[in-house]
């Protein structure tokens, strides 16, 4: 039966597959789609107010327990916001061992997503577990892949998950050159698994459906911006700085709902991987840019199921960067740093490109050095409006097409590509009106 | 047996060329202060001068945390098969101190006590000791002399004494002279004279001494079950262990059986440290803990190594005088201290 | 037969569940020994009973806690994940502080106002306090740590799979930061509280340079007092003291500080 | 890699020319290795208490009063004492509380499934103690399990002892072991007088229940005893052994005369593991049987 006759109501509560809680609900009034709205059903966490009163060092600590798949991200983002308000600076080995760290997660988050996540949904199966059985080598490559992107993540931090070497001003704790070289080596040796991921991707059937939208990232001068940069917006290819960022995500609030919304130059913009693809193309490095090519993926692309597509270009990417930046950590050598602080007022703003997109953190301290107001904007937030802009704009057009299950069903995957993080929500909080 | 005066720079590459053979396990800094026997890599630093008490003392390599006993595997009809794990690998320890050589002597003796220990013993039987002199105290921590650790050599294969500079280096076993390099070392004659010299230029006295010998701290021990000293400590112990874990006379150990999750037919049992300060030490089936209270813990411990172990194998003090449990205990709990204070209610100074 | 297990994240971080995704080596031969038949995370799959469910999370609706109670009404075993199930994690700390507090940090004195001001709203206020799930239903293993250690998680599920009772050690984590041979965050100038906290995560933050914050819990014979008295000797003020104490077991260490 | 055991005796290390060792095996024999043991019968005697019985593949040779170290290879290992008096064959019993781990574990084995087997160990009792003298044996719950290996020694000659007197006293009718051994030992000694057993619970739980109510301390006040003539022998929870030993000692018992039969943690049986150690004696190899005049000044020993 196809989905579009009579009037009904479809709910998804508790979206698989993602992080964190939400919803879907879909209502159609004898043929005509009346609301469609994606609900974030995560109880609310309250960080930036229980923050308060936490120094300078423990920020980044415990803000990292936003999200446990993006803790290296809200680190960073904490890190750089904090050292912003303590005016500090860091030194260009700082830099470096930060960037790897956060390529680092942006591997195994990526690849997390693509393999356990997404490829279940294009394949049609229910999850990865069946794939196990009937795609074994693709889920042990997945799994062995994973392993090594966690270990880059923890020879850095110390750990995969939560990592704690990394505090203001540099390393409480620097990794030792065997483990760079260790890392280095086991990257070069999975190079070939890596090249038969991708190749799997490009089987892949992608639907194909777009809707023009803005585009928000970093942009940086010199490098494909994850780490550093100015925010930048493809409406108007121009960008504003970081200490802005409330400009850029204008949050606003709907009724019958404390949620937080997000637009600049136009009713939503999308950020993530696809943002980033889209607005610093140029400056990936080759070999991502071949395997755009190779996917299918050409810039502007507008189609929000290309979302893993972009992340598969940006792993590439980041595999070969991280390779470079090894290299040079390797030729340079790391040295002990000094990493006292006496923590002071101020207040600070700090943004990264994590995995899902860009992450704004804002941290004030008093004259203790305690920290008295803080404010996070993670990507998934920002990320909402524009994917209930995306439901109503194809609901109507699937409506014809497809069965109320398929439909269902591209929609779960429609929000699964942008590979939300609802668990970060620090906030967003709906609350869920049953007639 | 044979002795060498050799010249420093002469005993460092010396020992560079030993680690190339096999793992030679020397002290190496550790953070600010601290230092671990780690095997020795090219480009390491090899010095003798400076060094506190490792974290954990040198004598903890041969009984690894966590060291496998053996592995079984089930076979037809499901009977089991064990097979004995020995770790028979060559290994030195060098840089060791007359405290914990005298620590390994100790646990030398107590894995013969009884019945041999093969897993300690194959490790040992395979473990060389190269130990250095102490002419100054580590710290303030050190009450070597005074429990008869100071001058102790036995257990070492080669012994080196630092005299005016260069060492003086003695092959106390065969093994021991087996290590030295071919003709490289020049042979002393006067090894008196220059064990004098080195006395001569040792401190005096030598770290912290107790106004009793080990002997009369062993006979009134008994005497003070029931001293307040050890309710004074039990309140402020944390129960954490660390005093335990760091003495290189402290042994006890717990086991855990453990099989593999890719075929549960087959796996192993480990043993790993273990402290009688831990709370659960000394539970028993049915939730009975015959050590209830942190004060009972203390006093069994200091009395294990002042009076229970002495007994048992004759051995003067099984407190070696290294001072590490009272360095590492945060609350400042010093096995020192306390047997000093039991010594001053035992025998009020005059 | 295989035991079923599910796994169910409230309010957290999902690093735990991650950790578990993340023993890769082990993963596919622990698809061998259990089915398991609930995992958002990576699964649309439902079941309608379990021998063992994972909680992750704290728990802070009402809403919530009915699921958790229906959650252990379907499972034979229900094991918490982590410091959120398990000590209500750093969120618990806004349990110190007022919901419209809160509220108002988060969302705005505006919002706050709109809110209040609106019945529709109003059940938002049952949102007000952060529970551990012991606080809500009755636990039979808790796996502990922000996150959970992956050897912990299968040391369990060995012992489940063979139905023998996993070993849970008591002791402190300055056990193995012995084994690890740290140097002690004291005697680089700062404080710890591995003493008081329960081990089993080898030490890490100490390893890599950090100090223990007591993520996996206070330990039932953690004295307390001492413990103080050394943090106060070391130059803490009392509130800082609490600050430390009450990080990751929030709501533990202060009914436990209360104790007379 | 898993060296093969082999078995020489302790050696000096051997040294090759070049500085670099030999590797070998240092000492004769592995403490810590069990043999395999097949379990030939599990018998369920309470709700918690199981019997069981294993062939070892050759005669164990143990005293009354011994335990072996008994494991589930993968699970653990815990002491058992041996609850079987002497034997020529390669049978071993045992009787096994369902408490932890390990002990949960085997209750749900069955015949013909194997478990390792280390020991026996310990100094268990030595008959010469006992010939020729009066017997008086107290147990308390599951002490009744090593205490049966020395009672049923006694009752293989019962003509070399004097009277025998056994007092046990259980939670409950449920928890009784052995009862219809127990009956047997007590009907040997009917004509005779020679054998007398009380049996006690301290609460019938309204169970039918043919012997009396109250604590094992209380018979013995009247017992008709001999403290010349008398040897006693004690195994039970640890608060059970102050105050049979106040009751015994009040009879005119010398404390050389009492023995007692004391339960430590153990992890290796074999005086390593120091879990055990009561002051400076070790349970398992300097008892678990203890005569009461040489431990009874040991403020650890007796709680
Ligand atoms: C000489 C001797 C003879 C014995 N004879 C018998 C016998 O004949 N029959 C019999 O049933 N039992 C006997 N026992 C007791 C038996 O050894 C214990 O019950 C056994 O350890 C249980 O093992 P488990 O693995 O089943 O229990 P576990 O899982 O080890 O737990 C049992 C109890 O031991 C305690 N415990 C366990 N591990 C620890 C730890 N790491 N730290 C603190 N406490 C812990 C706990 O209180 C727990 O309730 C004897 C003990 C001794 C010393
Ligand atoms: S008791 Fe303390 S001082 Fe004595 S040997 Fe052990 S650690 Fe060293
Ligand atoms: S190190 Fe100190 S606090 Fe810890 S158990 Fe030993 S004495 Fe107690
Ligand atoms: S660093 Fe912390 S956990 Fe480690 S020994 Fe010191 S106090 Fe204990």
């Amino acid at each position: 039966m196809k989905a579009d006759s009579g009037s009904y109501r479809i709910e998804v509560n508790h979206v698989t597959r993602v992080e964190g809680h939400g919803s879907i609900r879909i209502n159609v009034r004898e043929g005509v789609v009346e609301e469609v709205k994606l609900c974030i059903v995560e109880a609310n966490r309250f960080f930036e107010s229980f923050t308060r009163g936490l120094s300078p060092h423990e920020i980044p600590w415990v803000v990292g327990r936003i999200c446990g798949i993006c803790c290296v991200g809200h680190q960073l983002a904490a890190l750089r916001a904090v050292e912003d308000s303590q005016g500090i600076e860091v030194s260009p080995q700082t830099v470096l061992l930060r960037k790897m760290f956060n390529e680092s997660q942006f591997l195994q988050s990526h690849l997390l997503h693509i393999f356990f996540l997404a490829v279940p949904d294009f394949v049609g199966a229910p999850s990865v577990l069946p794939l196990v059985k009937s795609h074994p080598e693709v889920v042990k490559r997945a799994l062995r892949l994973k392993k090594l992107a966690n270990d880059y993540t923890a020879v850095l931090g110390g750990r995969a998950i939560h990592p704690m070497s990394a505090t203001l001003k540099g390393w409480r704790q620097l990794p030792t050159m065997e483990q760079i070289a260790g890392i280095r080596d086991r990257l070069l040796a999975a190079l070939p698994d890596f090249r038969e991921s991708v190749a799997i991707v490009g089987t892949l059937k992608v639907p194909a459906f777009e809707r023009e939208t803005e585009f928000v990232s970093l942009k940086h001068p010199d490098e494909y911006a994850l780490y550093d940069g100015e925010i930048f917006s493809s409406d108007t290819r121009s960008g504003v700085p970081v200490r802005d960022y409330r400009s850029v995500t204008n949050e606003f609030t709907v009724a019958h709902s404390t949620s937080r919304w997000s637009r600049w130059h136009r009713e939503a913009y999308a950020v993530g991987a696809l943002a980033r693809v889209n607005n610093n193309f140029d400056q990936l490095r080759p070999e991502a840019r071949e395997v755009a090519g190779l996917l299918g993926l050409r810039v502007p692309c507008f189609n929000p199921y290309m979302n893993t597509v972009a992340q598969v270009v940006e792993l590439v990417h980041c595999l070969h960067n991280s390779l470079a930046m090894l290299e040079r950590v390797l030729e340079e050598g790391l040295k002990e740093e000094d990493i006292q602080h006496a923590p002071r007022q101020g207040r600070g703003f700090g943004a990264v490109e994590v995995p899902r997109g860009i992450l704004f953190h804002e941290y004030a301290f008093d004259a203790e050095g305690r920290c008295c107001d803080a404010n996070a904007i993670i990507p998934t937030s920002q990320n909402v409006n524009n994917i209930e802009q995306d439901m109503k704009a194809f609901v109507p057009r699937m409506l014809p097409e497809l069965t109320r299950e398929e439909l269902t069903h591209h929609m779960e995957m429609l929000l699964r590509a942008y590979d939300p993080c609802i668990s970060c929500s620090v906030h967003m909080l709906e609350v869920a009106f049953i007639e | 047996m044979g002795a060498f005066l050799v010249r420093k720079a002469a005993v460092t590459e010396w020992i560079r060329s030993l680690a190339r053979e096999q793992p030679l396990f020397f002290p190496q800094p550790v953070g600010r202060s601290g230092f671990r026997f780690q095997p020795l890599r090219e480009g390491s630093e090899v010095r003798f001068d400076h060094y506190r008490p490792s974290v954990v003392p040198p004598g903890r390599q041969l009984t690894p945390a966590g060291e496998v006993l053996f592995r079984y595997r089930t076979g037809e009809g499901g009977v089991p098969g064990f097979e004995s794990v020995l770790d028979a690998s060559p290994r030195i320890l060098a840089g060791v101190r007359p405290c914990d050589l005298r620590g390994i002597y100790l646990m030398d003796r107590v894995n013969r006590e009884g019945r041999d220990d093969p897993h300690y013993l194959t490790r040992r039987a395979n473990t060389a000791i190269i130990a250095c002199d102490c002419l100054a105290p580590c710290d303030d921590f050190c009450f070597c002399e005074t429990v008869g650790s100071l001058r102790w050599r036995e257990g070492a294969d080669l012994f080196l004494t630092s005299v005016d500079g260069d060492f003086l280096v003695e092959a106390l076993t065969p093994l021991g002279e087996s290590l030295l390099p071919g003709t490289g070392f020049a042979r002393c004659e006067d090894v008196a004279g220059l064990r004098a010299r080195a006395e001569e230029v040792r401190v005096r006295p030598f770290g912290r001494h107790f106004a009793l010998s080990p002997e009369r701290i062993a006979a009134i021990l008994p005497g003070l079950w029931r001293s307040p000293v050890w309710e004074n400590c039990g309140q402020r112990c944390l129960s954490c262990g660390s005093c335990n874990l760091v003495c290189p006379t402290c042994y006890c150990f717990d086991i855990q059986d453990d099989f593999d999750i890719s075929d549960p037919s087959s796996g192993d049992r480990r043993r790993n440290w273990d402290g009688c300060l831990l709370p659960n030490f000394a539970e028993v089936a049915g939730g009975h803990n015959f050590r209830p209270q942190p004060s009972a813990r203390q006093r069994h411990r200091v009395k294990r190594k002042f009076e229970y172990l002495v007994g048992r194998l004759a051995e003067g003090s099984f407190c070696v005088g290294c001072g590490r449990c009272g360095r590492q205990c945060t609350v400042g709990i010093d096995i020192f201290d306390i047997v000093s204070e039991l010594v001053a209610v035992a025998e009020p100074p005059p | 037969m295989k035991p079923k297990v599910a796994f169910f994240d409230f309010a957290g971080c999902e690093g735990c569940q991650l950790t578990i995704l993340d023993c890769e080596d082990l993963f596919l031969d622990l698809l061998e020994r259990v089915d398991i038949v609930e995992f958002r995370e990576a699964l649309s799959e439902t079941a309608p009973r379990f021998d063992v469910a994972f909680i992750e999370g704290s728990i802070h609706r009402e809403e919530d806690a009915e699921r958790l109670r229906e959650i252990r009404s379907r499972s034979t075993l229900l094991v918490t994940l982590g410091a959120c199930a398990g000590l209500g994690n750093v969120q618990a700390r806004s349990n110190f502080l007022s919901p419209a507090t809160n509220f108002r940090r988060v969302y705005g004195e505006e919002e706050l106002n709109r809110v209040q001001a609106d019945p529709e709203f109003w059940p938002l206020w049952a949102h007000t306090r952060v529970r551990s799930v012991k606080e809500v239903v009755p636990v039979d293993y808790e796996l502990r740590g922000c996150p959970v250690v992956a050897e912990e998680f299968l040391h369990l599920v060995k012992s489940l799979v063979v139905g023998t009772v996993p070993h849970v050690p008591t002791v402190a984590v300055c056990v193995e930061c012995k084994m690890q041979e740290n140097e002690c965050v004291f005697d680089r100038g700062e404080t710890c509280l591995g003493q008081i906290t329960y081990g089993g995560c080898k030490a890490v933050c100490i390893g890599h340079g950090y100090r223990c914050d007591g993520c996996r819990g206070l330990l039932p014979q953690a004295n307390l007092e001492a413990h103080r008295q050394l943090l106060r000797d070391k130059g803490l003020d009392e509130s800082r003291i609490l600050e430390r104490y009450r990080l990751f077991g929030s709501a533990e260490a202060w009914g436990r500080e209360r104790r007379p | 890699m898993i060296p093969n055991f082999t078995t020489p005796d302790v050696a000096a290390p051997g040294v090759a020319a070049s500085g670099v060792f030999v590797p070998e095996t240092a000492c004769s024999r592995e403490l810590y290795l069990p043999q395999a043991a097949r379990l030939l019968e599990v018998e369920a005697l309470t709700a918690r208490e199981s019997r069981f019985k294993v062939e070892l593949p050759r005669p164990l040779g143990h005293r009354p009063g011994q335990f072996v170290m008994l494991s589930a290879p993968g699970i653990g290992e815990a002491p058992i004492s041996i609850s079987c008096g002497p034997r020529d064959d390669a049978i071993l019993e045992m009787v096994i509380r369902r408490v932890g781990t390990l002990t949960r574990f085997l209750h749900e084995l069955e015949p013909g499934q194997w478990v390792g087997v280390r020991g026996p160990f310990g100094s268990g009792f030595d008959l010469g103690d006992f010939y020729g003298r009066d017997l008086l044996f107290v147990v308390g719950g599951l002490g009744m399990v090593p205490m049966r290996s020395l009672i049923q020694a006694v009752m293989a000659t019962p003509d070399r002892f004097g009277k025998v007197t056994l007092i046990s006293g259980w939670r409950t009718p449920a928890d009784e072991l052995f009862r219809a051994e127990v009956q047997s030992w007590s009907r040997l000694g009917e004509g005779s007088g020679r054998v007398r057993v009380i049996r006690l619970v301290d609460d019938t739980a309204k169970l039918p229940w043919d012997g009396g109510v109250g604590l094992v301390t209380e018979p013995i006040a009247d017992l008709d005893l001999d403290p010349e003539r008398t040897v006693a022998a004690l195994c039970g929870p640890p608060v059970m052994y102050k105050f049979v030993i106040l009751e015994l000692v009040a009879r005119g018992l010398a404390p050389s005369r009492i023995f007692v039969d004391l339960e430590r943690r153990m992890r290796c049986g074999v005086g390593k593991c120091g879990h055990c150690q009561i002051n400076h004696l070790y349970c398992c190899q300097d008892g678990p049987v203890f005569r009461l005049d040489r431990v009874a000044h040991l403020p650890e020993a007796l709680p």
